[in-house]
């Protein structure tokens, strides 16, 4: 796996072309991520959320990295272990809560949902259920930017180790490889794919492996270290918008919970879970950070400064009204103005 | 005879004709120690080992296509879909291949394809849909959708023995909610036989899958109205037995068709049209449809309510026809 | 006005809408130097270079999941599939991604997707189908099939600047067979609007695409029998202009549905079904379909000419219908 | 690429366990493959043939080769530039002529034309226009030999070097590289997909290349040189039944015709038409055949008892009856005694 340039917490994050408050500001959102996401549980288990309740616990780091690389006028196609890219994006968590509950106030306005999220004003698709369905809309995105002569655009596309076995994985990183396209390639590897092992869904070291086929690269980082995300994600764009074509990077973490809230994830073995909870993304940014300068006060502002601001926007969230009955069938088809509205 | 819910007989129908047939094996995701998304396979993998209940790459192209190879081969695969919905990742395999090589061939493709389908629990756009009547347009697939236990299990059964790709839709609102009584023993329920689930003089409502439960339950607040309702559960929509609704239709000689997918070019357009063409004298008022709602289903509950057929919309539509 | 062939007029109408809107490209197999299996990309690559009009691998998921990427992201791709029979690799894409994502996700999705199709010329199970009736049937997908030059061109047009993911089913056997009067310059052609392709006053035949002809030609042969049928192109299915129908209805109250796809849940049968519905007091007699029989099409003259729609067995009809 | 391992034409054959009869029938089929697809293009402007047509010339040594490495329990599902393995597999030609011209007697029995034969009796699947769809297919099959215990059965699926861009292949392959199947994926290389290069359609140097996403081997052979063909498949199908997992064998041919009938393929380079022609593979057959002891006598005899074969074939292909049109619309469903017919 690639490992950073520098273990000085100081130096590391100049070789990242990074401040200390970036650091923070990674960290403040993965906090954010998780605190969303464990306040989901207790909602799906007050029998406020309905349908299904997915989380990418372990993934925060990847998520939130992989994000941090990304400019504001890139498009990214996050999936369902990624929370962490759309709060990065500026999504608001009251938002989230709204999604989860059904409510208007969600992203999709309760036509859809738990990590069904997307805002193109914030630049993020808009994940379909079927998976790795996103990965070629990235590379159609990144096509829009060949097209128009963009050169500082880049396109981000998710795959799980699972999904990548799909058909639209091999066309879609196929197509973008045979253009150089600008697109970066992010392969969350948790290890399952919901109770599958790696070993039943590919026949190599590394699930993104795959990229050999294609003739391109790809870089095995861990995902649990945001800054190392970070970084292989940053020289990827890099790579992809001076016309060198994509590379896969893959963040290797283990899946925390069960597939969804239903899956006790009895097949992973315990040992697994201990090794992984050692290395948590969030504990990992936080020693960085303490390493670095801040203080544990610091440290507890950061942290009941993000509770606080969870409590208020789950009430937010509360207050986000059921959406309107007889709106359910309407919207189904876009009117000619709607194109015109400008875009992100 | 046992009482055991709609899901245990599916599970056994699969498991009776594993143990009578070592052709038959499973394959999908997660469908081996896991024992699927819904626990359908729960306890096969142990007994009949990895191979025959084979754990594959989330790829259900990949599924079909080595079902139908298989299936060449000699075996009677049954492939499982997580949810209905993700058969559109083989809809080219099914339509292209498995459907059409015999007519072409001559080679028959006896395979089965398990699709647990349809809404009312918020499963949102992507965990919700029915797909039969794209599948009832496709010459060469047999689509069938039992509606209770018994049929479950036995038209599992009869799937596994039919020479030909058959699409099984198992409805996921049924799986647990639904409990009766089902034979013992390896009996199969034949394609192309709707059931009369209730008998009635008035109107006749045509339904299927789990919509057949919605028309009985309105059947019976409309009984206290004093309007006989005949349900019929088609049970199979391909073949179709177009004689048991013309019996009905003749008997009552008014008729809503009820479906839960799509209402736009969804199958019940196909059973009205036909009315239309052969029944067209006996009837005493337009065929009426009720069903869901031309847009994708929607995740909140207030919005997938009014999308998806519910009871009320039953009643309603019978109601009016009834004045008619 | 210029007299040009059905294909010349999709031609012109792509390289106008690409001269007026930068945003405009064309992507798919072959559609490049080669200028497409049908020539109707011809010359566009050397106007427009080879990133407006680009060549991809033979991905039909790709093509069309990047079209979608490539509308998001502000531009109106047109995708071509080399036939429309392979749509069907591409059909989880158009029914998950491209159609959906409006209504979940408040983004348009416009792009166009090229569907050269029909029989007719031994072109087999694989390069003769007619995919309408499916796509119909999806929420959020357009529908639409031109019958003349006149109209191919406009509906190009009006398909680029549309909002929403439009299928554009081009006949291929209308491609060089079929010249008209196509106007200069840039119009379009609204969808959701119904043509009178030949007035009549005894009985009305509804179809679309090349049995617009088929329906024309029997027309004419029942005119010297005196019957009088009325024609209507409905021009698009999904919008259906249902007013056009119950125009036209009301004045004959004899109907037939003549349709290309599959007869068993082809659209034919959605149009009968709200026929019942709406206009059942009006009708002297069953809406009668005339459709593609439920088999594969056939490669062997022979047999294709009995599974396809002729213009005998619409006269048939007719004079039924006409006798009833 | 892979070369002989021997140049002596005797040693060669004996190298491979082959004698000179089996050279000999190798080269009457390619003989037959050609003569076939010759006969059909006349027939094809005397206006006998409905619809299109396709012919595999410059690819009938590929065909031949591995179909001759190939058992009789086998099952095979080529694609349309492979009517040699029909030949090879024992189809008689009459029937190939009955299938173009929609005759009864085809496979097809008028249902499908051209290149769409298949007999499962000799093992072949029937392919299907969608490519590579018939990929997975033999996935299945080799799955089947493996649930059943069968040892020495291999199942050989093709794909071109346009359609390895499919999401079928991906799906297959990986389903097959993970599960150890017996099959053989063999590429045929024949530098264009209809119109387009191989460059637009695959970023690898050689398209089978994309075997390395998916931790197998493969294999580039010189598709002209039959033999060198049939020792590359057989040493893969040897490694599969042996469980050694699935290998891509690629043949390198030039397509040495349009697309189809309607295609002058002018956008091919002249000069490569020249070089790919110096390298046919039947007249290079027919010279490792005359260095290994065939006098021209005996070559005069084979090619025109070939000559008289096809003309009776023709004749006979001709006296079949077209298709009666009252069974157009019938035998869309198999019937249950049909189950029981003994398959292949
Ligand atoms: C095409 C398709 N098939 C099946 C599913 C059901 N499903 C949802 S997530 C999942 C596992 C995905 O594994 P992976 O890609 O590794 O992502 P992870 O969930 O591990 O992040 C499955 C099978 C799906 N969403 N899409
Ligand atoms: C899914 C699909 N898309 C498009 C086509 C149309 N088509 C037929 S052959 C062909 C080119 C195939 O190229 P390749 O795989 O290299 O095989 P070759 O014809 O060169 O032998 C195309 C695009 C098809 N048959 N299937
Ligand atoms: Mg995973
Ligand atoms: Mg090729």
């Amino acid at each position: 796996m690639a490992t950073a340039a520098s273990e000085n917490p100081k130096t590391r994050l100049r070789d990242l072309g990074l401040d200390r408050e970036d650091a923070v500001q990674m960290y403040r959102d993965m906090l954010v991520t998780r605190g969303i996401e464990e306040r989901g549980h207790i909602l799906f288990r007050q029998g406020k959320i309905p349908g299904s309740f997915y989380t990418g616990r372990g993934n925060e780091g990847a998520a939130v990295g992989v994000s941090f690389a990304s400019k504001p006028q890139d498009h990214l196609g996050p999936l369902q272990r990624d929370m962490g890219v759309h709060i990065q994006r500026g999504l608001e968590p009251w938002r989230v809560f709204a999604q989860y509950m059904g409510r208007v106030g969600g992203p999709t306005k309760g036509r859809d949902g738990n990590v069904h999220i997307g805002d193109i004003k914030l630049g993020i698709v808009g994940m379909v259920s079927h998976l790795p369905a996103m990965l070629p809309v990235g590379v159609g995105l990144a096509l829009s930017y060949k097209i128009k002569g963009e050169r500082d655009r880049c396109a981000f596309a998710w795959s799980g180790d699972g999904a990548s076995a799909r058909g639209d994985f091999h066309e879609g990183v196929n197509m973008a490889a045979v253009r150089k396209l600008p697109v970066v390639f992010i392969m969350d590897n948790n290890q399952w794919a919901y109770s599958t092992p790696g070993n039943l869904g590919y026949n190599t070291e590394h699930p993104s492996d795959r990229a050999k086929g294609y003739g391109i690269e790809n870089v095995v980082v861990d995902g649990t270290d945001a800054l190392a995300v970070y970084e292989a994600v940053a020289a990827a764009r890099e790579k992809a918008v001076n016309g060198g074509g994509p590379t896969i990077v893959e963040c290797v973490t283990l899946r925390m919970e069960g597939h969804a809230v239903h899956d006790d994830a009895s097949y992973v073995p315990k040992e697994d879970f201990e090794t992984w909870a050692a290395k948590d993304p969030i504990e990992r940014t936080r020693r960085f950070l303490l390493d670095s300068g801040m203080t544990e006060d610091e440290d507890e502002e950061i942290r009941s400064g993000v509770k606080r601001f969870l409590v208020e926007q789950l009430e937010k969230a509360e207050a986000s009204p059921e959406p309107d009955p007889s709106t359910a069938a309407t919207g189904v088809y876009a009117s000619p103005e709607e194109l015109d509205t400008p875009h992100h | 005879m046992a009482v055991m819910t709609y899901l245990q007989a599916i599970s056994e129908g699969l498991r009776d004709e594993m143990r009578r047939d070592e052709r038959v094996f499973i394959l999908g995701e997660d469908v081996g120690q896991y024992g699927g998304a819904f626990k359908v396979t729960a306890g096969l993998q142990e007994e009949f080992g990895e191979w025959r209940v084979l754990d594959t790459p989330l790829s259900e192209t990949a599924i079909v296509g080595a079902a139908t190879g298989a299936a060449l081969g000699g075996m009677r695969p049954v492939a499982e879909m997580q949810f209905a919905d993700f058969v559109s990742c083989a809809w080219d395999h099914l339509t292209t291949v498995s459907a059409k090589q015999y007519y072409r061939m001559g080679t028959p493709i006896p395979m089965v394809v398990r699709l647990p389908c349809g809404g009312g629990f918020s499963g949102g756009p992507f965990h919700s849909q029915m797909y039969d009547g794209y599948f009832a347009h496709v010459p060469g697939l047999k689509v069938v959708l039992p509606a209770t236990p018994e049929d479950a299990k036995g038209m599992m059964i009869e799937a596994i023995r039919d020479p030909n790709p058959v699409l099984f839709f198992e409805h996921k609102n049924l799986y647990r909610r639904i409990k009766g009584e089902v034979p013992e023993g390896n009996y199969s329920t034949p394609f192309g036989k709707a059931r009369v689930a209730r008998e009635g003089a008035d109107i006749t409502i045509i339904a299927w899958s789990a919509m057949v439960h919605t028309a009985t339950d309105a059947a019976e607040q409309l009984a206290k109205e004093g309007i006989d309702v005949e349900v019929l559960d088609m049970r199979t929509i391909s073949p179709l037995d177009f004689d048991a609704i013309a019996t009905s239709v003749t008997k009552t000689s008014k008729c809503i068709v009820l479906y839960e997918d799509t209402r736009t070019g969804g199958f019940g357009a196909e059973i009205s049209a036909r009315i239309m063409e052969e029944l067209f004298e006996t009837l005493d008022g337009p065929v009426k449809r009720v069903a869901t709602l031309d847009s994708p289903i929607p995740f909140s509950p207030v919005l997938e309510k009014v999308v998806l057929p519910q009871v009320e919309d039953v009643i309603t539509a019978v109601r009016e026809l009834s004045a008619y």
